[in-house]
């Protein structure tokens, strides 16, 4: 039998001055079930709550009203009340007569209606009410950071700095991403190596860090505080324990490939390290190319090596599952391939059409031509420089739509780097809109005008061959006339996509990506660094392009998520989440997919079927930590046996029922 | 009708639409005749954007598009210029704006088409050089081809030559045909 | 024996003199039966559609209804790229449209629901088999020579009417040209517009056009235009000497007499020959100079002659 | 003030409107609104001060892809009406994907409706953000003036 108690609040003036409020306590007295009904100025004040939980004590209450302000205002207050009483937290409804009532409406019998009615359907309501516990789930106090780019060097070095364990998970065989590859970085132009891998170091250096390298996520369990990744380990071929870097079997390893770092501007051997300052600063053997390992002639690497044992042949990719509380995905990007794109750029046949990633090798000291800007088909310096912005970006048709947000400033800072190192070149730049919007970004471009560079305003057309040098054919629509620019390298600031495999990556943990394929953030204002899963986070251009100074933020921001996770011993999980009542459940599996958080499984469970006392059958089961209690699941349901604690279909319905009583 | 409806009409049966073109200039860029034209394709679409019709019916670009489909092909939204561009030059047509050379060009090749059924290259361009006030056009290459006999006086004429001169004149009276009374359009 | 409905369309009757013969003697030679469509008419480009769509329309869809009534098992083909486009084109909106096809319908009193396809000479050369067949019938093949194809525009473009996925750098001639034994230049211009459609009207504005497309030729080294068109062959052989004695002016700064065109032709360095596909291949399966008719060219095509063939099957050289 | 029921201090029982059942024909809404977006949005409107007509009644759900087709058959079964479903902009969801679900189950909920003999401009599924309170304002405006155009729905009420 539910003694349900009705409080109405004043809110000294803001309802009263609108709502009878008196007329409104005097209806919930005559509601069914309701066996106290008061108003009172400040409900939410100390001795307004105190006035509840006397009613509560000397009235017998069992179930709580509160029609005051919204229950997004103030639930949490009257919840955290109740845990001083006898009665359960959730056993509580709000009638929200403020702002959706007293705010909106004339004073007057339309508003007092309103109130009665929104009371009556909040006491209905509450009388099919349960109590709710929440449960305490344990939280490992550890976290995978995947991608060692400069967000998850700069996320896994803040966690572990405030004291948490991190493992740092790369796929390729060093960490440093792309800012490595960079030369400088706008607009302090800074040099990105310089900067960059100290931090590296670091991150190798750090007691808290593991680091991981040439390995990758091959499973996710788990949820929230509790994820049990399976890891799988390349095989790196060289012990890494015993190795000491020496590089003497780089040297005279036999077979040579090209350089994905360089941009295949250069070769390396087969067995390498990405980059000299790679970290850690030892080699793998690539095993699609080592002829040892493709058909077992050769060995030249063993042979050479000063320490016994170090080069393992017969080593094997190892998997192995770990634990972690919180994840912060930070895989970066991947410059689209224009040549498939862009036949009208030539689709790739020139070799002296490059991308922008290729030109930063270029023009990088420690890259293949040590710094000298030489073009790639006969190592010639260019005098006259076009440089071609939004390709593959804001390009619905052939390539992305958005933009790519960094290219406007590294075109300059591209100009900038080749009237500085080249004398007497001339650059034009072909540009739709040059956007700018950054500390200092706009001073930089002017600085780039003033260095010479020339602003053409208008999308090239296409790129042709004409016999001794590359034609670059567009319109100046400033000077409302079609222009053709003789360039002897033509460098192509081209749009960023999400990187290889980074799908298939957010996938495995749940999360979910937009419709350009970068991981989807929680909210895109007010969540940026979360995603949808509870203790998934990500980090950098994953989540859409950024540049360096974003990126570095954005991982700080989501290492800070991190640590307020793992800070915490265990953590509350929300009741209302979805039900099973197991008698009702056929097992037909239409609620499965329609779970964003994949929380419902199908399981096997044994219980007696009428006669059969040992029976198999199916159904559905929900995963308490992954539930985020949307209730899709209960829609789905043919027999009804899903519902919502909370907000289950019966109090729904009384609601509903209430207003028509 | 006002401009802007018959702008608004040309845009609706082009499939163009002025929200489409960021003005990136792509198209100019590219377009073979954009050296000739007053207003390039990029201009036909701003012309568009602020909604002016007549400087589009007033161009010369209507009347030199030659309908390569390169700006298109390269145009990231997709936007169908020549589309535009023909539906604009059809509306000139009809309100006698009409660029001279074209008009000479293009009504001797039909008076040729309902005389012979088939391009007679020597009276149409001999025509048209006539009409046109250009008689020395291509000269120097008339007696290389009458020489090879690439050329000629004689007609060649195709039989149904009657019937496909009533054809054309349908075709030239379809708006009014289209409209009439007892035709119901399925 | 494949067959085809066959759309010659004017050029063929006249200035396409030599092509014409060149399609003639390679069709029969591999076995491609091309069936005139009777009392074909003009298909109206670019005039037609310049002044109405009905009537541009309408002129094409005349002869694809003969075709499609009397020759139904046939797919309809023709050897001019501006014929294409307008056949291509008639063919699609009907398709696409009903009320088109009403249109249509009406104004030549007679079906059309084009059931058939409309192809280019390159979409039906180009199948693996057919190229088998080419191979099979290529006696002798040429010797360093450059050739840069040229596709023209409306061979490729609409990309939605003609299908054609790349329409920048096509490879379709290119192969056809390997089989020949010529090597393909790399070059720019291979579907840029050479200004046919407006070489009467806009003589002075098309110049350019087909002057940029000869320029980049000859800078990307090819001794040879070759095209798949009478239209485009005709609009890049025609004003060669107008063209060379422009360039001089240029360079000199000032203008000489149109009249020496005619007296005086320039110097063969100056220009560069333009042969159709089918002339070449004609003349890689055995075709004499003389039987093809290769003298009514405006530029003399001595030079591709000259380049001479391997000497493979020399008892066969019957120049 | 304070009734308490149970000690028999309850002033005159026939105070509440509805208590014959026969409250005045001004129409009654039922709106379903998403926690996250549109009762947030609604709330927004309140501190806004912005004004709507009253006759519409919220009800709280945690996203739009949790009502059920059965409550808004009920709720016409009972004699609202008129009934909304308001969540999240598509692609905005709190919970991901749950308002693909509410725009694809709405579109047959149409004919379902009228199936039954309900006139579907009854029934309204909308979506309104957090922020977009004058449009919250605007929607209940129009949605109260076509139902009030439509008159009481009848169809169930009669056979009650």
């Amino acid at each position: 039998m539910s003694k349900i108690g009705v409080f109405v609040c004043h809110c000294g003036t803001n309802i009263s001055s609108v709502v009878d409020v008196y007329k409104v306590a005097e209806a919930a007295a005559q509601m069914p079930g309701v066996s106290y009904a008061a108003e009172y100025k400040y409900m939410c004040s100390e001795p307004g709550q105190q006035m509840i939980l006397d009613a509560i004590k000397e009235h017998g209450l069992n179930r709580i009203v509160i029609a005051a302000c919204s229950p997004r205002m103030h639930e949490t207050t009257f919840r955290k009340m109740l845990k001083k009483s006898k009665i359960n937290e959730y056993l509580l409804e709000i009638a929200n007569i403020r702002e959706q009532d007293a705010w909106v409406h004339p004073p007057g019998e339309e508003a007092t209606e309103k109130a009665i009615d929104l009371v009556r359907m909040a006491v209905a309501k509450v009388a099919k009410n349960e109590p709710l516990k929440s449960s305490l789930i344990p939280i490992t106090k550890k976290a995978l950071v995947v991608g060692g780019g400069i967000a998850g060097i700069q996320a896994a070095l803040d966690i572990a700095d405030a004291g948490h364990e991190v493992v740092l998970l790369e796929r390729e065989p060093s960490i440093g991403g792309r800012m490595v590859m960079l030369d400088k970085t706008f607009p302090t132009l800074d040099c990105s190596a310089c900067i960059s891998t100290p931090k590296m170091v670091d991150v190798s250096a750090h007691p808290n860090i593991k680091l991981l390298t040439y390995a990758e996520v091959a499973a996710v369990k788990g949820y929230i505080g509790n994820f049990t990744v399976t890891i799988r380990q390349k095989a790196k071929y060289v012990n890494q324990d015993i190795c000491t870097g020496c590089g003497i079997c780089e040297d005279k390893c036999p077979k040579k490939v090209t350089s994905e770092f360089n941009k295949g501007l250069s070769d390396r051997p087969a067995i390498y390290k990405l980059f000299p300052q790679a970290v850690p600063a030892k080699p793998v053997i690539d095993r699609e190319t080592c002829l040892m390992l493709q058909n077992g002639k050769c060995g030249i690497c063993a042979k050479v090596c000063p320490v016994e044992g170090c080069i393992d042949y017969e080593a094997k990719d190892v998997e192995y599952d770990e634990d972690f509380g919180a994840v912060i995905l930070a895989t970066g990007y991947k410059l689209v391939d224009w040549g498939g794109m862009y036949d009208e750029y030539g689709a790739g046949r020139y070799p002296d059409v490059i991308d922008g990633l290729t030109f930063e090798r270029l023009v990088n000291a420690s890259g293949p031509t040590e710094g000298h800007i030489q073009r790639p088909s006969d190592g010639k310096e260019p005098k006259t420089v076009v440089i071609v912005k939004c390709v593959g970006s804001r390009d619905p048709k052939k390539g992305k739509p958005y933009c790519s947000r960094a290219c406007c400033m590294y075109a300059a800072k591209h100009a900038h780097q080749i009237l500085d190192k080249i004398h007497g070149a001339r650059v034009f730049i072909f540009y739709i809109d040059v956007r700018t919007p950054g500390k200092n970004y706009e001073e930089f471009y002017d600085q780039t005008r003033k260095d010479g560079a020339v602003y053409v305003r208008g999308r090239v057309s296409r790129i042709y061959s004409d016999g001794e040098g590359l034609v670059c054919q567009g319109e100046d629509t400033l000077l409302n006339k079609q222009v053709r620019v003789k360039a002897d390298l033509v460098v192509l600031e081209t749009a960023m996509e999400p990187n290889e495999g980074a799908g298939e990556l957010t996938g495995l943990f749940g999360a979910s990506r937009d419709v350009n394929g970068w991981i989807q953030e929680a909210h895109p204002k007010l969540r940026p660094v979360e995603t949808q899963v509870g203790g998934v986070f990500l980090a950098g251009a994953c989540q859409g392009p950024k540049d360096i100074p974003d990126t570095v933020a954005q991982a700080s921001a989501a290492a800070a998520k991190v640590i307020g996770l793992l800070n915490q011993d265990e953590m509350e999980t929300s009741p209302m989440i979805a039900a099973i009542d197991e008698s009702k459940c056929s097992g037909c599996g239409a609620c499965e997919p329609i779970c964003p958080y994949r929380a419902i499984t199908l399981e096997t469970i044994r219980s007696r079927e009428g006669r059969f006392t040992n029976a198999e059958r199916v159904i559905a089961k929900v995963n308490a930590g992954l539930c985020q209690g949307c209730g899709a699941c209960t829609v789905a349901c043919r027999t009804g046996a899903i519902d919502l604690l909370g907000f289950r279909n019966a109090q729904i319905l009384t609601e509903v029922d209430a207003l028509w009583q | 009708m006002t401009d802007q409806e018959t702008l608004q009409e040309l845009m609706d049966k082009a499939d163009v639409r002025q929200y489409d073109c960021y003005q990136c200039g792509k198209c100019s860029g590219g377009c073979p005749m954009a050296d000739a034209m007053d207003l390039k394709p990029r201009g036909v679409m701003r012309c568009a954007q602020v909604g002016s019709l007549n400087r589009i019916l007033n161009s010369n670009t209507i009347w030199l598009c030659t309908g390569c489909y390169a700006c298109v092909d390269r145009c990231p939204h997709d936007v169908n210029v020549p589309a535009l561009i023909e539906e604009a030059r059809y509306e000139a047509a009809r309100r006698g704006i009409w660029r001279r050379d074209s008009e000479v060009l293009n009504k001797v090749f039909v008076a040729n088409l309902k005389m012979f059924g088939r391009n007679h290259e020597m009276v149409l361009a001999g025509l048209y050089n006539v009409l046109a006030l250009k008689p020395a056009q291509d000269a120097q290459s008339v007696p290389h081809m009458m020489s090879k006999k690439l050329i000629g006086i004689r007609p060649h004429s195709i039989k149904e030559n009657g019937e496909l001169a009533k054809l054309i004149e349908r075709a030239e009276s379809w708006d009014k045909l289209a409209s009439a009374p007892q035709e119901v359009k399925k | 024996m494949i067959r085809y409905a066959y759309f010659p369309g004017c050029a063929s009757e006249s200035t396409a003199l030599s092509t014409t013969l060149a399609n003639n003697f390679v069709f029969g030679r591999i076995g491609i039966d091309l069936v005139e469509i009777k009392d074909w008419n003009c298909c109206g480009a670019t005039s037609a559609h310049t002044l109405s769509e009905p009537l541009g329309l309408a002129l094409p869809a005349r002869s694809l209804a003969w075709a499609e009534k009397n020759l139904p098992e046939l797919d309809v083909v023709t050897g001019c790229a501006s014929c294409y486009a307008r056949l291509k084109l008639t063919n699609y909106r009907v398709r696409q449209d009903e009320s088109a096809r009403y249109m249509v319908e009406k104004i030549i009193e007679a079906p059309y629901e084009a059931k058939r396809e409309v192809y280019n000479f390159l979409d039906i050369l180009s199948p693996a088999d057919v190229r088998g067949r080419i191979e099979e019938q290529i006696v002798r093949r040429f010797k360093n020579l450059k050739a840069a194809c040229y596709y023209g525009c409306l061979n490729i473009r609409p990309a939605e009417v003609t299908g054609a996925k790349d329409r920048e750098n096509p490879q379709a001639m290119d192969e056809l040209a390997r089989l020949t034994g010529a090597e393909p230049v790399d070059w720019g211009f291979k579907t840029e517009c050479c200004g046919a459609a407006h070489q009467n009207d806009a003589a002075f504005e098309t110049r350019p056009l087909a002057r940029r497309i000869l320029e980049n030729a000859r800078a990307c080294g090819a001794d040879v235009i070759l095209t798949a068109c009478p239209m485009c062959q005709l609009n890049l052989e025609m004003r060669q000497a107008e063209y060379a004695r422009k360039r001089k002016d240029e360079k000199r700064g000032k203008a000489s007499f149109p009249l020496l065109d005619v007296v005086l032709p320039p110097p063969e360095k100056e220009t560069i020959p333009v042969l159709s596909i089918t002339e070449l291949l004609a003349l890689s399966m055995g075709a004499g100079s003389g039987r093809l008719r290769l003298d009514v060219h405006h530029v003399p095509v001595s030079g591709v002659l000259s380049k001479g063939f391997r000497d493979e099957n020399e008892s066969e050289v019957m120049i | 003030m304070a009734i308490d029921k149970t000690a028999g201090t309850a002033p005159g029982a026939m105070i509440g409107l509805s208590a014959d059942g026969t409250e005045a024909s001004a129409p009654k809404i039922l709106a379903f609104c998403c926690n996250w977006c549109t009762y947030t949005g609604a709330d927004l409107a309140g501190l806004n001060r912005m004004k709507y007509p009253a006759n519409v009644r919220v009800v709280r759900v945690p996203c739009s892809g949790r009502v059920n087709p059965q409550f808004i058959l009920r709720a016409f079964q009972k004699g609202a009406d008129g009934v909304m479903v308001c969540g999240c902009h598509p692609g905005d969801c709190h919970y991901a994907t749950g308002n693909y679900f509410t725009r694809r189950r709405f579109m047959l909920m149409r004919n379902l409706l009228e199936f039954n003999g309900i006139d579907p401009k009854r029934f309204h599924a909308r979506w309104i953000s957090g922020s977009e309170a004058a449009k919250f304002r605007d929607t209940i405006a129009e949605v109260a003036a076509q139902v009030s155009a439509l008159g009481p729905n009848t169809r169930y009420r009669e056979e009650r």
